[in-house]
């Protein structure tokens, strides 16, 4: 192990971030408490672009292996890694403008926290080791931690941030709790050495060990993405936090959630063989593709709570937690009718287009919430009010935004969701599709509810409601986004399906 | 007595750990009673007094006799203290003190434990010593003993970082943890002390912080405090914390023997003295030097203390495991 | 020697009482506490796979380092924010975290 | 197969022009928007004329068809998922294409004077909306279909949910909750289509699954060996369940009567040219997309539940024509008179031979342009004064005789007064009616009654009588809003006297749908 | 040697049975025995140099004792690393200068911390 000889440009990504982060921090300390900290926004931004830079370069090129097989650079990762940087680095755009007020009182340690929160997020999607994992896991969890309770003056910050911690170290216990087995099953934390072993303990009397792990891993992550069991901390910690983190947790958080359980989930569990069938290979019955009945159950129940609760809610910020949670569940479909090998691929590159298409529309809708919030002063869904009629390209852009979270056509949501709904069907799980048209439905309610504060209804002021121009950026960037999308999925969509390979996940790249 | 370790196991032989535990808990206890008469002795010494000298010859039973008046002392239990958090403090202050006493070996026969990790079980259990003393204090219910209680607290951990920091660099340069592969280690080539210079001087000034000694003694500043954390505690409750305190001197000097001056091992080729002199000879070097820093120094600022321990301390023992580890790789050592 | 299973059965113990802690405990400190025996009962389950599981070897014990570790930026982390919920709001009972509606 | 953009698309996205060019308009000039919302809203008309000139009668397939790839989304290794941009109209859509082209101009000139507020935004919308009309007719393509149908979904709420009456963000909700839940079901319906029947075997081997509506018709009804590669397959439980989600679907929209208490919040809140629209144009994809894909998907299965659907119609003639003759309101009288003539629709539907479908069509058209022209009526009477209820009008014909002439003539050409488009499509349904199901057919006759009697009974009372006091002072209809009446009436009548302009050109079509059939 | 292991351990146990049974024993038994018992209202009021106490002993503390507690956990774990590295460094070394280089890092980053919190003025008291 000489790390010296060590192919470092495969880091490259993370190493940009990480050096940028620690550079940062130094000049935070060394610059002047009254000194502008806005520069910081700027040079991480040109840094994450040069990362997404080094990212896209590594798209394309066979897996490789770094630090004894804990990390690997695959095509799996490289993609997340994309989405998480440029949905930082348009967190970054909105938060330069924001934390002017006195939101976040220490600016450049949110800046760097930000940086850090995104290296454990990439780190998460390239490990192939539960350990290298679980740190970048817990790396993107502290940082989010103090993010949310970042203002500390701030009530309502403070108990956001402590039910988060609360909830997300239960789940990062439970989570652990159910590797523990895993490991004493297969005597590794490397991901495809246990996929190697798990089997041979599955048929060897110990099934009963591999279900414990199995619910206990996916307990334990459905934190990260909101999901049921552990969804309940989203509408306060989205409310709590303030609104760049809000949407960064809403997004980046969330897509590391969904890297890290495809990560774990398919790779350690689809060997899992339960019946082989010698006579008709096609017929092998897989561990994994009957569990994921259990993952649709959690997707169904995800789906009906997110959208049901969300209607009742006033405060804008609720209501788009419950409304993440609830495309939670809609993600989850194409995890949970994964039934044969055959569209494993498919589902993951429709898992990952989806979560493309819900960060480029749901940070278009938490700018447009930035904006209308910060200007009246309250988080409730009557601020919207008049909106359209105050800076009309915004209610017309967040409209559309919100018309995509519904999954309405012509935007980027729905083509998006009708992938998932094409994943469902093709598997025939008729109850999952329909649970999931019938809650979008029901979405209609809550998302037009805001429509028609921003058009049927009076403002309390007529005033013209100005947007700073790193903002307007933000949302035309997301406004093109969802509607070129809608219009002309196939960029996207081939440029996934190209840069995809399923393969990836399950390469083994060394010899024991 | 190091060769009991190597028996199978037996009651007999259970018997005779015992009983050698047993001794040492004796030799323990008559270390700390005379530490105390010479501490006062050599302070009174150096403050050209005379030092405890009516009771027994020489004062020698004085300690003998404050003891025992302490243990005819009515135990008081004060009505608003927390009762059970309130007895179990100085038995949680006392035990760690002692039990570290096992890991450390004395001499090539006077060994009670042979343990890879001697230097992770000295630093884990010492500072359970800190949760005794916070429960003391917070369970007195007491102005004095609650800020007592927590200014030890903060100052203990304070320079627990530095003092565990500082036996880095000899890690790093035996890569054992074990104390008695260090003395070996130190027989081959010189004693720590010299290329771990730093280190010892961190040592010396965190561990005598550590005992909250003067002039590290703020926590129970008399003048501010009364007592600190124990000033609600009398008879043998009182006692213990006492004995608590000079159990680590014992404690701290024998480690620092260990590990900086060579243990039992002999200098200049003085074989033919047996080990334990040699051990008792550096050991009570260092026991004096304690008593000589009371007498000598001031005591410190707050406001000094805890910056040392970050602001000095911490950063020079961290350069201390950073330069041993490049001298390492250079083969200076 | 100790068998594998006296190790799972300390460790399902302890997650259960912690589990147990930060469900039903009012003190955010506890409920911090409780999740500090949840993660110790994970080291526990690591340590002892580490010596007894099939393929015994070191990764577990590292494993627990890491835990460990995690368990200490928990209190950290977890502390500070109670410290300015205290601060705030002159409690640290977690029934009292109810500003924001369910 | 043509390379280049053709009729139909420039008839679909024409309006957009009208959305570029408002874009550019400062939205107080009022009188320039309103010039280019009529003006725009012509250029399909126009083109749709010209369509309709050159349609060919002969042929039963797809005319002025387009085809473009659009979107791909692999399936598997060998397989993958197409949706083609393709448009194309055959007798049945081309005649809807006409039809939706008069209401919405029609609809633009109502909007002029009926419109009261920011028109700009009226204007983009109501041309965002003509794209999606327009393309749900033209569109071959399910996944087009759907998008098109929900194009007009999203932009009636706000044109609801902005300038209908006082209840409007009500209505609003309402109709984007049913609408929406009905577009859900076609969602599903469409999804399940494309997996089990839209496949067909493209270059290189591999399986492409499509919702182009012709391979799904080819599939379901000539296919022996459903394919088997993902498990897919038209089963019995598929084709029944498709079938009766698809009814349940259109059946919200067009609307059947369990699923039509949307329409009656809807169409009293909604601003009359948008009414018009829904009256005239919206419900009527109900009627096609229950003609084109319940029949064209599943004849058999149609066949089987016809009596279901006579039950349905009569159902929908009866409820309409009873409720609407207890209203005191005249809006709400329109409003149930539109459900009742729906009926009538799905009568000709049920009859399952030529002469029911002929009359389904040709109600379909008529009561698109009635309805239309009622609600404009009845708006540009509210628009007046400011109330449509019974107790408060009376005697219009004094104050208004144009208007009330108009009234009257439409209120006969809806009871199937001859020489009116309401004969041809009644007399043709229950033509077919009685061919087929003669008892059925004698039941739901009584229902034509009812509509006698409720239409009389509400035009009268508003018409003659003592002039009531707040109509004593109104004008009659100005010039500009008379345009509507007179063209609107016009093509009733002109589908009345000459009824071949419409039953040559759906002939040919009807016919393949009845040899599907088996009639 | 064998069980030099067990017998350390052994050994270890016994001194910490000791160190509990002392206590236990002069504290709990020989005390009291000796002891007098005259328990009165006075003596078991708490001491505040005479003077009779008020309010509760438990205040709210100055929050630098909560920052010590933050910083020495954070400083306490980097020095759980410190000492498996330590431990191996010898063998590690020898194989490549980067396992200083790693660890330079790590502490690098370690004084980082203690830097920020010496400019939030957490060090000085």
């Amino acid at each position: 192990m000489n790390l010296l000889e060590l192919n470092w440009g495969l880091l490259a990504p993370e190493l940009t971030i990480i050096i940028l982060a620690a550079v940062i921090t130094i000049a935070d300390l060394v610059m002047s408490d009254k000194g502008d900290r806005k520069i910081f926004g700027w040079v991480s931004i040109v840094g994450i672009v040069i990362a997404i830079y080094f990212t896209l370069q590594q798209l394309g090129s066979p897996v490789e292996y770094l630090l004894e097989n804990s990390y690997r650079v695959d095509s799996f990762g490289s993609l997340f890694k994309l989405i998480f940087l440029v949905g930082t680095g348009i967190v970054f755009i909105m938060s330069i403008n924001y934390i002017d007020k006195e939101e976040i009182p220490h600016d450049g340690e949110f800046y760097y926290l930000l940086l850090t929160a995104l290296v454990g997020a990439m780190i998460m999607a390239s490990s192939a080791d539960i350990i290298t994992l679980y740190i970048g896991l817990e790396l993107l969890s502290f940082s989010s931690y103090i993010m949310v309770g970042i203002r500390k003056k701030n009530l309502k910050s403070n108990e956001a941030a402590f039910k988060y911690i609360i909830t997300g170290l239960i789940s990062s216990t439970v989570f652990l709790y159910g590797v523990s087995f895993i490991y004493g099953l297969t005597g590794s934390t490397n991901l495809l050495v246990i996929s190697e072993r798990l089997p041979e303990a599955f048929t060897n009397g110990f099934d009963f060990y591999v279900y414990l792990g199995f619910f206990m891993i996916l307990v334990g992550l459905s934190y990260k993405i909101a999901a049921v069991p552990s969804y309940m901390w989203a509408p306060d910690v989205y409310e709590g936090a303030p609104t760049p983190v809000t949407a960064f947790l809403a997004v980046i958080s969330k897509a590391a959630g969904f890297a890290i359980i495809i990560r774990i989930l398919v790779t350690i569990f689809v060997p899992i063989v339960t019946e082989y069938n010698f006579a008709d290979p096609s017929q092998t019955e897989f561990f994994f593709f009957e569990a994921t009945t259990y993952l649709a159950i959690i997707a169904a129940l995800t789906m009906i709570i997110g959208n049901t609760m969300a209607i009742f809610q006033s405060n804008a910020k609720r209501l788009l937690a419950l409304s993440s949670v609830a495309h939670a569940g809609y993600i989850l479909i194409p995890l949970a009718s994964m039934k044969s090998p055959l569209t494993m691929s498919i589902d993951i590159s429709n898992m990952i287009f989806y979560l493309v298409v819900y960060l480029i529309m749901n940070l278009g809708v938490f700018t447009v919430v930035t904006i209308v919030n910060r200007d009246a002063d309250t988080e409730d869904i009557t601020s919207f009010r008049g909106l359209y009629h105050r800076n009309p390209l915004l209610g017309v852009a967040m409209s559309f935004f919100l018309i995509s979270l519904a999954g309405l056509p012509v935007s980027a949501g729905f083509i998006a969701k009708f992938n998932i709904f094409v994943s469902a069907i093709t598997v025939k799980s008729y109850w999952l599709a329909g649970i999931m048209v019938v809650t979008s439905v029901i979405s209609y309610f809550y998302y037009f509810n805001i429509i028609r504060q921003m058009y049927m209804r009076p403002g309390r002021t007529e005033a013209k409601l100005r947007v700073s121009n790193s903002l307007q950026f933000v949302i035309l960037l997301a406004f093109l986004g969802v509607l070129l999308l809608g219009i002309f999925p196939n960029t996207l969509l081939d440029f996934i399906y190209q840069n995809f390979n399923l393969a990836d996940l399950f390469t083994v790249g060394f010899q024991r | 007595m190091a060769d009991l370790l190597t028996r199978p196991f037996s009651w007999l032989n259970l018997l005779y750990i015992s009983l050698a535990a047993v001794i040492m808990l004796g030799i323990v206890l008559f270390f700390v009673t005379y530490a105390i008469y010479f501490e006062r002795k050599v302070i009174g010494w150096i403050q050209i007094r005379y030092g405890p000298n009516r009771v027994g010859p020489k004062g020698l039973l004085q300690t003998v006799a404050d003891v025992f008046k302490l243990l005819i002392k009515e135990d008081i239990i004060p009505e608003k203290a927390d009762k059970a958090l309130f007895r179990i403090g100085p038995m949680l202050a006392y035990l760690p003190a002692f039990a570290v006493i096992a890991v450390i070996p004395y001499s090539e026969k006077i060994q009670f434990a042979d343990v890879n990790v001697g230097i992770l079980y000295y630093a884990a259990l010492s500072s359970i010593t800190i949760t005794g003393i916070l429960l003391g204090g917070w369970a007195s219910n007491n102005k004095y003993a609650i800020m007592g209680g927590m200014r030890s607290v903060a100052q203990m951990i304070s320079y627990e970082v530095p003092l565990i920091m500082s036996f880095l660099g000899i890690v790093i340069m035996t890569g054992s943890l074990n104390l008695i592969d260090i003395v070996e280690a130190q027989k081959d080539s010189t004693w720590f002390i010299f290329p771990q210079i730093i280190g010892f001087i961190t040592f010396l000034i965190a561990g005598n912080a550590e005992l909250n000694r003067t002039p590290f003694d703020l926590p129970e500043a008399e003048n501010e405090l009364v007592a600190g954390y124990f000033v609600e505690y009398s008879g043998f409750r009182f006692a213990f914390y006492y004995l608590t305190e000079y159990v680590y001197v014992f404690a701290m000097a024998s480690l620092m023997t260990v590990l900086f001056l060579g243990g039992w091992d002999a200098p200049f080729g003085l074989d033919f003295i047996p080990g334990i002199i040699w051990f008792i000879l550096k050991f009570m070097l260092l026991v004096f030097y304690l008593f000589w820093v009371r007498a000598t120094f001031p005591r410190v600022k707050t406001n000094q203390l805890m910056g040392f321990a970050w602001k000095v301390l911490i950063p020079v023992a961290l350069f201390n495991v950073l330069l041993t580890a490049v001298l390492k790789i250079l083969n200076v050592y | 020697m100790v068998p594998l299973n006296a190790y799972l059965a300390v460790g399902a113990i302890m997650f259960s009482i912690g589990m147990f802690g930060v469900l039903n405990k009012k003190s955010g400190i506890i409920v911090l506490l409780s999740i500090e025996l949840m993660l110790n009962a994970v080291n526990i389950n690591l340590i002892a796979f580490s010596r007894f599981g099939f393929y015994g070897n070191i990764t577990g014990q590292i494993f627990t380092i890491f835990t460990i570790t995690v368990a200490a930026a928990e209190t950290a982390v977890g502390l500070a924010i109670l410290i300015a919920i205290f601060r705030n709001k002159g409690t640290i009972s977690i029934t009292d975290l109810n500003i924001m509606k369910r | 197969m043509m390379d280049s953009i053709g009729l139909l698309t420039l008839i679909t996205f024409s309006p957009l022009l009208g959305v570029l060019l408002l874009a550019f308009v400062p939205s107080n000039k009022a009188g320039t928007i309103k010039l280019i919302g009529v003006l725009v809203s012509f250029i399909p008309l126009i083109l749709s004329f010209v369509m309709f000139s050159s349609f060919d009668s002969t042929i039963n397939g797809m005319q002025f068809v387009e085809d473009f790839d659009w979107i791909q989304i692999p399936l598997a290794d060998n397989a993958m998922i197409e949706f083609k941009y393709s448009l194309g109209v055959d007798g049945l859509s081309m005649p809807l294409v006409v039809l939706s082209a008069i209401v919405a101009s029609m609809s633009a000139i109502a909007a002029v004077n009926m419109i009261k507020k920011r028109w700009k935004e009226y204007f983009i919308l109501f041309f965002l909306m003509q794209v999606g009309l327009y393309g749900v007719f033209a569109a071959q393509n399910l996944f087009l279909f759907f998008i098109f149908f929900e194009i007009t979904l999203i932009t009636m709420f706000f044109l609801v949910g902005i300038w209908g009456l006082d209840k409007r963000e009500d209505a609003a909700f309402t109709f984007l909750l049913y609408n929406g839940l009905g577009s859900a079901i076609l969602l599903i319906s469409f999804v399940v289509l494309l997996m089990s029947a839209g496949y067909y075997e493209g270059a290189n081997g591999t399986t492409i699954f499509t919702t182009d509506i012709q391979t799904i018709i080819f599939n379901l009804n000539n296919s022996a060996s459903p394919y088997e590669l993902l498990g897919v397959g038209v089963s019995d439980a598929i084709k029944y369940g498709v079938f009766f989600a698809l009814l349940v679907a259109f059946g919200i929209k067009v609307p059947l009567f369990p699923f039509h208490s949307w329409i009656l919040k809807v169409h009293y809140q909604a601003p009359p040219p948008m009414s018009m629209i829904l009256s005239g144009v919206l419900l009527k994809i109900g009627a096609y997309g229950l003609f084109r894909m319940n029949y064209g998907f599943f004849p058999e299965i149609t066949e089987t539940f016809s009596t279901l659907l006579i039950i349905l119609g009569i159902i929908n003639l009866f409820y309409g024509g009873i409720l609407a003759f207890v209203q005191e309101d005249m809006k709400m009288v329109v409003v149930y008179s539109s459900i009742s003539h729906v009926g009538i629709i799905i009568l000709g539907l049920g009859a399952m031979n030529s002469f029911g479908f002929q009359g389904a069509v040709f109600q379909i058209v008529s009561h698109g342009l009635l309805a239309s022209l009622f609600f404009y009526i009845v708006g540009v009477m509210y628009n007046r004064v400011h109330t449509t209820k019974f107790s408060e009008l009376g005697g219009m014909a004094k104050t208004m005789p144009f208007t009330s002439g108009i009234l009257l003539t439409g209120a006969l050409a809806s009871l199937g007064l001859p020489g009116m488009s309401g004969f041809i499509s009644e007399f043709l349904t229950f033509l077919g009616l009685f061919e087929n199901r003669p008892i059925l057919a004698a039941i739901s006759t009584l229902g034509v009654v009812l509509t006698t009697v409720y239409l009389l009974r509400s035009v009268l009372n508003v018409t003659y009588g003592p002039t009531a006091e707040k109509l004593t002072h109104v004008s009659d209809a100005r010039s500009v809003e008379m345009i509507p009446m007179v063209v609107l009436v016009g093509f009733v009548i002109l589908v009345g006297v000459y009824p071949a302009i419409l039953s040559e050109p759906i002939q040919a079509t009807l016919q393949l749908f009845l040899t599907r059939i088996g009639g | 040697m064998d069980y030099i292991y067990s017998n350390s351990y052994l050994s270890i146990t016994i001194f910490i049975l000791l160190g509990i049974m002392l206590p236990v024993a002069a504290i709990e038994m020989v005390s009291p025995l000796i002891s007098p018992k005259k328990p009165s209202k006075e003596k078991s009021v708490t001491y505040e140099s005479g003077i009779l106490p008020t309010g509760d002993a438990r205040v709210q503390f100055n929050v630098r004792y909560y920052l010590f507690a933050l910083l020495f956990v954070v400083f306490d774990v980097e020095t759980v690393f410190l000492y498996p590295w330590a431990a191996a460094f010898e063998r590690l070394s020898q194989y490549s200068v980067f396992v200083l280089i790693e660890m330079t890092i790590f502490i690098f980053m370690l004084i980082i911390g203690l830097a920020y919190a010496w400019k939030k003025k957490v060090l000085s008291w």
